[in-house]
């Protein structure tokens, strides 16, 4: 003879520990998802991290780092960073209390920072180019624009994604899925900042040590 | 069944192993070490992993469903002492076979000089594509495709690449290493016996892989003191312009001798590779589709 | 001319009758499959229900038809391999010219890792972990889709190549300096890399997909020391696949800077470092064959226990065992390159390391053991695939710890015997579980069971197949055989090739029985039909709903409070005789909307890698643009659900009663 | 299901929840303190770098401690990964990244300098003996 059996449901309302409490909101999701994701982009770094210190010393009689970089970019570099870090930290605040005015203003600053950060460091680019210091030069400098313009790609792309949700904000307001993105977008932010910390310390003040 | 079928292969390996080259038939104190340890740590393994098969088979057959005898017992899920038992007899084993594993990597370090009272030769190998350069450094001659080397003297391999990776490996006398353009890696062997044995590249290297295999002769001093004399007595010259003629690709080539080696060519051939593409200037056969 | 790139009729191998005659075949089949689908109207149906769907099931399925599409194309490629090599011997050049040869392993290699392992272990995660869960779907349901279309661009890639161009000539991994510009200029090692670019980034994408499901997605009550031990074996290897995949991506790239800007990373010249390549492509590679392997053995444990009708032995050690790997296999990597001249106290610290993953993987092994043992053990099909595995396996274990002994992988490492170790472990390890995963969980996905005489027929065709295919190659390993050899002049391997060219035609045999027992299968789909959802008396929530699940999975999401959740709650259940009295209370269930932005951005990922390797600027360029422009559109969607009404989600709940017998 | 049920926090979110305007006022001293650590941090870096007094060799250890500090910082700070019971799971797979971040770059360090090393030509082994 066949039973029909049927699981318990959940009885609601039960206090259980965190791992038995049954699927995660949408918004811890979302934001644990993006988290993984970024630890895979800092893997990726790490690979392009180990190249560039495998390869920091083939110039192949090429111009080397201590020749080319200017301390005083790099600074300018961190600090246009670092602000618009803590600018993407007020954005979040305003955007946690869903004041509109306060959300657009964060996110013009961290763009307008962004966007002179990835100016300054063009303009660093094509200065070593016109010294001859190509990627196709040497392997170090393969390697060095490759790792430091990965993270310019993400900036890059950061600034496109903040553009897009501003877009999305003002057409949209306060909805769960463009304040989850938002968050995210902040997650990627601060991600960049990190990568870029571990960058100037040691491309550009290590790189430079004789 | 299966263990019919691995005894059956083992032990037509062995067979065989009596009547032909390879890994099995050791020539020389490495190769033969190497094939000692083989052989004793699949001992090893063998004395764990027999058991567990036999156990395996045994247990699928006699709890299987229709086997009335057999008791049922689905509470058997845990047991602590088992554990101990699953976790140390791995454990036990890798110990083993782990202290074999280090003692191995020193003691046989291709780079480590073998200990013996004749000074040992030495030899600078080149992969090229795709064909085999062996240059006499100290006595001014040098071979393609073709090792000669007295028996019972250790031969110090110095080995480098023209471009692509390759894998210099002589089985009956010992293990391979690699060959990359701008490097250096070092290998010593010694081979104890006369004869002939088989030398090859062990990784793919392009179109003409297959064909990148040498003989290794084996010989007597005095033979061999014989070789060099005659090499060196007629046969080409081996400078930078006759180099780059052999440097270009070809594969199947017959063996040949040079009777006179430009000195330093060796290091000269491992820098250049690393400096630029036009110095390398080579016409390179790419496929026969790519070319129509 | 430019228009083009570097296309033009030349690319397409008219001269040579082999590829010919297999494109052919292949735009026949592929072609009367379409003339069918578009004449039967299947095409709204395929597009409504498979290609746009987002359901985890669904694409689970598709990863796992993709998979064994891809096995005959791997497959025919390794017995051209093995035909080859049994009759180029001596004087004969055989029938493959080297540069075809060449192409051929480099296809088979990465064609069965890629794009047959993967998206099989990754099929059946899709499939099964959510329903082991508990839960509706995966974390991220459109992201999952896109993750398979990805992949399927790769695979498209892949076989493009075969009709249009070359495919790499560099055996699977493609080693600089020879799949360098200067050293392969043809579009082979393209191919190679674009194709797996895009299937990895696909690949990357679904194991973050994986990690956040299983981490923050399980049903009321279910602890992690309550998860299936499958769902733990796909959770270390999803983190294996976001730990180790982005390497592979990096150096993808970096090869890729090498080939189209002239970047010296991997070069001969300017400072540029081959082994850095080597070190680089094996911290991906190594965990990559953990990431194969522990869903398999997750498998292994799921059938082990359901069919002795025993909970599986040891699960903490078990979890511990996993959980080890996971670590381990990321410490390992260099004894893939013992002969590049490490230094002795590097190669020694890299074999123990290696021989120390013997250990819980020892471990498992008797727990396998100990599980069977006790138990009632009904001989199905998954069970003889398990079985066949155990006494294998230990076999492949034991020639990996020869190979992770430096002074022994000196002397068979690039040989044959290396061929024949990895393919003993990931035949028996990777392949045997997911075909017995496909044939345990085949009934919870179609409603119906697998011949089991074909299947067993199968079984023993593979496993004899093995034996004799790969112990030879052993033997010729030792006598001195290297891989990947075009023709030999050495008669005394040849008995021991034709002895495994029989073995690779006794797996053919095996694998047209497998075609028969799906074609037989579904012709007797009425008598195999499961109407119960449980058709092996299962343990865990997969068996608790119908087969097929509906779409929403479960009705209302399952209370779990124990290990074997399904079980435990049988055998509450039967020692009560008594019926559920317990009548729910069904909600509406909200369930991911269908969508073709996974399949759009597919087609536009191959677009633009079909046109970087042909250098079509202009074409890279729209397929970028249009990729960008889908995933925008998905981005300003409005309604990423759509709503199933309580009455419906009752209805069918009602309808479909999983039974259990008293 | 309900909300206490849910000690559970997104990463980047602050981990606890008080009523939003002082969540404001309290998260913005948090970002601010962030801020200037971070400040202070780079300065010493690039300080570090460029100074006469620190004993040359012990320089990159120094810089090296700094970015890690600096890196901690961010995440306390600015990403608001605490040691807290509700994010557990957030700071686990923190710890597994970098746990792979190490391994790849120190293995990648290791081996190939130990290969470089192993395989330099002649001329080079004679550069290392001769007196600089």
């Amino acid at each position: 003879m066949n039973v029909a059996v049927e699981m318990d449901a959940v009885r609601h309302g039960e206090l259980l520990d965190i791992s038995e409490a049954g699927p995660a909101p949408k918004r811890i999701i979302a934001g644990f998802g993006f988290w993984i994701f970024l630890l895979s982009d800092i893997v990726m770094f790490s690979a392009l991290f180990a190249a560039y210190a495998v390869l920091a010393k083939a110039s192949a009689g090429g111009l080397t780092g201590g020749q080319l970089f200017d301390q005083r970019n790099v600074a300018m570099e961190t600090a246009l960073l670092l602000l618009s870090s803590y600018s993407c930290g007020m954005m979040s605040l305003a955007i946690n209390s869903q004041r509109y005015l306060a959300t657009f203003l964060g996110a013009v600053v961290t763009f307008l920072l962004g966007a002179a950060f990835l100016a300054l460091e063009l303009n660093e680019f094509q200065g070593m180019i016109a010294l001859g210091a190509t990627p196709q030069r040497s392997a170090f400098l393969s390697a060095f624009f490759a790792l430091v313009g990965s993270h310019g790609l993400h900036v890059t792309v950061g600034l496109a994604w903040l553009v897009l949700m501003m877009v999305q904000l003002s057409l949209r307001g306060f909805q769960d899925a463009v304040v989850r993105r938002l968050h995210c977008f902040s997650l990627f932010w601060h991600a960049l900042d990190i990568i870029w910390v571990l960058i100037f310390t040691v491309v550009y003040l290590m790189g430079v040590l004789p | 069944m299966r263990i019919c079928l691995l005894a059956l292969s083992l032990t037509g390996a062995l067979l065989l192993g009596g009547c032909t080259e390879g890994v099995l038939d050791p020539k020389g104190p490495i190769a033969f070490a190497e094939l000692q340890i083989l052989i004793n740590a699949t001992g090893i393994m063998l004395a764990i992993v027999i058991p567990v098969v036999i156990a395996t088979l045994g247990v699928a057959f006699w709890f299987r469903a229709s086997n009335d005898h057999a008791r049922y017992r689905p509470d058997f899920v845990y047991s602590g002492r088992l554990e101990m038992l699953v976790w140390s007899i791995p454990l036990m084993t890798i110990l083993l076979t782990g202290t074999v594993a280090w003692i191995g990597a020193y003691d046989l370090d291709p780079p480590k000089p073998i200990a013996s009272s004749t000074r040992p030769i030495k030899v600078q190998a080149i992969s090229l594509d795709w064909k085999w350069l062996f240059i006499y450094p100290e006595l001014g001659v040098a071979s393609v495709n073709h090792l000669t080397i007295p028996v019972g003297t250790p031969v110090s391999f110095e080995l480098t690449s023209s471009g692509v990776m390759n894998s210099f490996f002589v089985p009956q006398l010992a293990g391979q290493i690699y060959t990359m353009a701008g490097m250096v890696t070092r290998l010593n062997l010694r081979a104890d016996y006369a004869g002939t044995y088989r030398g090859l590249s062990a990784n793919f290297s392009g179109d003409g892989f297959a064909d990148m295999h040498f003989n290794v002769d084996a010989m007597p001093s005095e033979r061999f003191a014989q070789w060099v004399s005659s090499t060196s007595s007629a046969g080409l010259v081996l400078d930078s312009k006759s180099y780059a003629d052999l440097a270009k690709p070809s594969a199947a080539v017959t063996p040949f001798t040079y009777h006179s080696v430009a000195p330093g060519l060796f290091d000269t051939i491992r820098t250049t590779s690393m400096q630029s593409d036009a110095a390398l200037c080579r016409s390179y056969p790419t496929s026969m589709r790519a070319e129509q | 001319m430019t228009l083009l790139g570097k296309l033009d009729w030349s690319a397409v191998p008219f001269d040579q009758p082999i590829i010919m005659g297999t494109v052919g075949v292949m735009i026949v089949v592929i072609g009367s499959i379409l003339s069918w689908v578009t004449l039967k109207g299947y095409v709204p149906y395929l597009w409504r229900e498979w290609i746009t769907s987002v359901d985890h099931k669904r694409i689970g399925v598709m990863y796992i038809v993709l998979a064994l599409v891809m096995l005959l194309r791997g497959f025919a490629d390794g017995i051209m391999m093995r035909t080859q090599q049994a009759v180029a011997v001596g004087g004969a050049q055989g029938y493959l010219p080297p540069e075809h040869f060449d192409q051929i392993f480099s296809a088979h290699g990465t064609i069965m890792i890629f794009f047959v392992a993967m998206p099989f272990v990754i099929g059946l995660m899709n499939f099964v972990v959510p329903l082991q869960l508990g839960v509706r779907d995966v974390a991220f349901p459109t992201l999952n889709s896109i993750s398979f279309w990805l992949t399927a661009s790769g695979v498209l890639l892949t076989n493009m190549s075969l009709a249009i161009g070359e495919f790499a000539k560099t055996g699977w991994f493609a080693y600089p300096p020879l799949s360098e510009l200067q050293f392969s200029p043809g579009v082979g090692v393209d191919y190679y890399l674009w194709s797996l670019q895009i299937s990895g980034i696909g690949t990357l994408l679904s194991g973050v997909n994986f990690v956040t499901t299983i981490l923050k997605m399980r049903a009321p009550g279910m602890s992690y020391l309550r998860m299936p031990v499958f769902c733990w074996t796909a959770l270390a290897s999803n983190l294996l696949i976001v730990a180790a995949f982005p390497v592979l991506t990096a150096l993808f790239a970096m090869l890729l800077l090498d080939r189209y800007l002239g970047f010296h990373f991997f070069t001969v010249d300017a400072g540029g470092n081959v082994m850095m390549y080597v070190n680089l492509f094996w911290i991906w590679g190594h965990p990559e064959v953990y990431i194969l392997v522990l869903p398999a053995f997750g498998v292994y444990s799921e059938v082990a226990a359901t069919f002795s009708g025993k909970s599986l032995f040891g699960y903490r050690s078990m979890v511990l065992a996993t959980m080890a790997i996971c670590v381990l296999s990321y410490t390992v990597w260099l004894h893939h390159f013992f002969t590049m001249g490490a230094s002795a106290s590097v190669n020694a610290f890299f074999g123990i390391t290696s021989m120390i993953i013997g250990v819980p993987t020892g471990v498992k092994v008797f727990n396998w053991l100990f599980t069977m043992y006790g138990g009632r053990i009904r001989f199905t099909v998954p069970v003889l695939w398990t079985i066949g595995f155990m006494v294998t396996f230990v076999f492949g274990g034991l020639t990996g710890v020869l190979l992770a002994l430096p002074a022994v992988d000196w002397q068979v490492h690039n040989s044959v015997f290396l061929v024949a170790h990895f393919h003993h472990v990931i035949i028996p390890g990777v392949l045997f579980g997911a075909i017995a995963g496909y044939n345990y969980w085949f009934p919870k996905a179609f409603g119906f069971k697998l011949d089991e005489r074909w299947g067993k027929a199968a079984f023993w065709c593979w496993f004899v197949g093995f034996h004799l295919a790969f112990m030879p190659l052993y033997v010729t390993g030792l006598m001195g055989m290297p891989r990947r050899l075009q023709h030999s002049d050495v008669l005394a391997w040849q008995p021991w090739l034709l002895v495994a060219e029989v073995g690779a035609i006794v797996i053919f045999a095996g694998i047209i029985c497998q075609i028969v027992q799906i074609v037989v299968s579904i012709r007797h789909r009425a008598q195999l039909r499961d109407t119960t959802g449980d058709p092996w008396n299962g343990r865990t929530l997969e068996w608790s709903t119908a087969s097929p699940p509906p779409a929403w999975n479960f009705a209302v999401l399952p209370r779990v409070d124990g290990l074997d959740a399904f079980w435990t709650h049988k055998q509450r259940v039967l020692a009560k005789q008594e019926l559920p009295v317990q009548q729910h209370a069904y909600r509406p269930i909200e369930v991911p909307k269908n969508s073709p932005v996974g399949f759009v951005t597919a087609f536009f990922t191959v677009v633009t890698g079909f046109a970087l390797i042909w250098h079509i600027w202009w074409m890279a360029g729209f397929g970028v643009l249009g990729a960008a422009v889908t995933l925008l559109a998905f981005m300003f969607r409005t309604k990423d659900e759509v709503e199933i009404p309580a009455d419906e989600v009752a209805l069918f709940d009602r309808a479909h009663p999983v039974e259990v017998s008293l | 299901m309900t909300a206490e049920t849910h000690w559970d926090v997104a990463p980047g979110e602050r981990p606890t929840i008080p009523a939003s305007e002082q969540e404001t006022s309290s998260g913005f001293l948090v970002y601010t303190i962030g801020l200037l650590l971070a400040v202070i941090l780079t300065v010493t870096s690039f300080w570090v770098a460029n100074t006469s007094v620190i004993w040359a060799p012990g320089v990159p250890a120094g810089l090296a401690v700094l970015a890690i500090a600096q890196m901690g910082v961010h995440l306390v700070f600015f990403l608001h990964i605490t040691t807290g019971p509700d994010s557990t799971n957030n700071v686990l797979a923190l710890a597994f990244g970098v746990l792979i971040v190490f391994l790849v770059l120190a293995g990648s360090l290791v081996i190939m300098a130990n290969l470089n090393e192993n395989m330099m030509g002649h001329s080079e082994l004679m550069n290392l003996q001769m007196p600089r």
